[in-house]
């Protein structure tokens, strides 16, 4: 039983993701989407606090959202995984619910 | 799978919108059901057809009417948050003495039953919102 | 039953500078009726959501705080507060109102809906739901 | 003094629109002068006349409305914004080939040229938005 | 020349106030208006930057919206006065400018 | 001119998330035909607004950044950018588009539109307007 949580804002300007990483058990999954993406820049002050709070979880980010913000894959932490649309669909059927954190 | 979905956000102002319109699309093209959208606080805003979005931008309400003809998924506004918020069907329109109506083809409005029903009798409920 | 599932209000915002805290609550009373097993969760800035003496008169909106003490009457009963929110904010369960139920498996006594819970103990709730709605 | 007012968030949905109201009657009572508020972003869906709040609720619209009538307050609403929203007025409407109009008494759609005006010819200008 | 900055936002939540304050100059205002109020409440994990980074300015709070959530004026910090609309109006003449951090 | 005003665009938030960067961009294009002393600036999620290669097609939503190149044909000249932002957010200035103009005074050359500022001195740039829009 595991969850996958969305978390759809920058983490230079609001608390979701790190609430969100504060209440995600092992196995989980956390999803980047739309200004979330900004959560997985390597390099920012927040890269080494997602990298150490993120580790029972797996990362994720939206791809089509990395791309229309101009953030080149290249630019993610170590260990977050890509995914588009279908992979988003992928990841809420393999988990048993889904959690936003809005 | 089944897959429910929420939309708490309103069009152009917020992405959420867009990302459960992209989700529905990639969900349905693999094969899943989504029987209903629910549309709630801001959310509802997405059903009104007085839109007149710029010539070079997505037209958000008619990509959801012709989703929903397409692959019969049922947009659901909820009454209440609606009301507050100026959108209404005929009925609605007539009920509360208002001199016109605003919701757009392949809307309906319904009450906050339809999503907890939709929380039952899908297998994964997935929130789009702010 | 097999189709009761587990349903879990996530309240993470203040009261009224937007209206998530009271559309969330229309949520929960009309959930109320479908008779699921339901909690509502109270973290981050949601905490604020259940304070004492809320009196909005000078700000021209409703004050929907008392609706929180008539959930009881809907068998809404577990409102479960997370301890390190409150803290963060200055805030001890004393700031809280007070939100009762009759429980009718033990001769209808009193009780508080509101319990404090750890950060640890919030992720294992909301781990054990089927649905879980944010606002 | 002249004090111009940008409203920029949704009745109901954020508390903006219910401080920039009774930050104007303040002003107002005062002695100052407020010529004009303008609303943007989702503040256009204050000007909706379909809005239907519950009975114990303040109805922001009607609070706009009345206060434009005692005070002469010019209430513009972006007709970009309103647009892309689905805020249109008679004339709008017609233009735009749509079957309704949903804009109440008291607001009438323009440019945001009014805005910049509204900047230039006050003393000052105060935001209420998300 | 001075200006006065509002702030609606809580400092829980999101990084409005401490941009805020971050920009303000010697002789500026800051009120807190909305759920900006919370960033006067004492005892608050927050509370200690605001009182460090707030020293150079006057803090001000919208009470009516401190009484709609239940904070009691006893809860402010020290040195943070309490102002009705009518005090917002006024700090709003008698600032030069007056910048929202939304 | 004693009905020039100084106005000043700021810039807070992160394009396509919501809507703010797009409208805020609108009201700087209309403005811009009004003859003021016209400025913008860009500071915490604002900077990313401004960042190269955005490339929208997969989300259904319009690009707008290329119209930041065309401000210096409405004689916008003026974006700042904090330094600070851009650190806090592992950004250098390499990664923001490059925004040219052409300066009447300099004999119509090209110069950068985009100037890279400390904190302190978006502190005191805000500090010298009449009008303040924020987005």
């Amino acid at each position: 039983m595991s969850t996958l949580h969305t978390v759809n804002k920058s983490p230079y300007m609001t608390q979701s993701l790190v609430s969100c990483l504060n209440h995600c058990k092992d196995g989980d999954a956390v999803l980047m989407i739309e200004d979330g993406i900004y959560g997985g820049l390597a390099g920012g002050q927040m890269a080494p606090i997602v990298e150490e709070m993120g580790k029972k979880v797996s990362l994720y980010v939206l791809m089509p959202d990395m791309a229309a913000r101009g953030v080149d894959s290249s630019r993610l932490l170590e260990g977050i995984e890509g995914v588009d649309y279908t992979g988003f669909v992928e990841l809420v059927a393999k988990h048993d619910r889904t959690q936003a954190w809005l | 799978m089944k897959i429910g979905v929420l939309v708490s956000e309103g069009p152009y102002t917020h992405q959420a919108v867009d990302s459960a319109y992209n989700f529905v699309k990639a969900a349905l093209a693999a094969g899943h059901e989504v029987p209903r959208v629910f549309f709630y606080h801001d959310g509802v805003n997405v059903s009104t057809r007085l839109s007149v979005p710029p010539q070079d931008e997505r037209n958000i309400q008619e990509n959801w009417t012709s989703l929903a003809k397409e692959h019969g998924v049922d947009l659901v506004v909820c009454i209440a948050a609606a009301q507050r918020r100026g959108i209404l069907d005929k009925n609605e329109a007539e009920r509360q003495g208002k001199d016109a109506d605003n919701i757009a083809e392949g809307f309906r409005i319904s009450g906050l039953g339809q999503l907890i029903e939709m929380g039952i009798q899908t297998d994964r409920l997935v929130t789009f919102g702010d | 039953m097999s189709d009761v599932k587990k349903f879990l209000y996530v309240n993470r915002k203040a009261p009224y500078g937007t209206i998530y805290a009271l559309e969330s609550l229309e949520v929960v009373l009309i959930g109320a009726a479908f008779e699921q097993d339901v909690a509502l969760a109270f973290l981050d800035d949601g905490v604020f959501q259940l304070t004492k003496s809320q009196e909005t008169d000078g700000i021209g909106v409703k004050n929907f705080s008392p609706t929180f003490r008539a959930l009881g009457d809907y068998d809404v009963t577990r409102l479960y507060v997370e301890r390190e929110s409150l803290e963060e904010r200055g805030l001890t369960e004393d700031d809280l109102q007070e939100i009762m139920y009759e429980d009718e498996d033990d001769d209808w006594a009193e009780k508080p809906s509101i319990r404090v819970i750890s950060r640890a103990e919030m992720a294992d709730v909301m781990a054990e739901q089927d649905v879980i709605l944010s606002f």
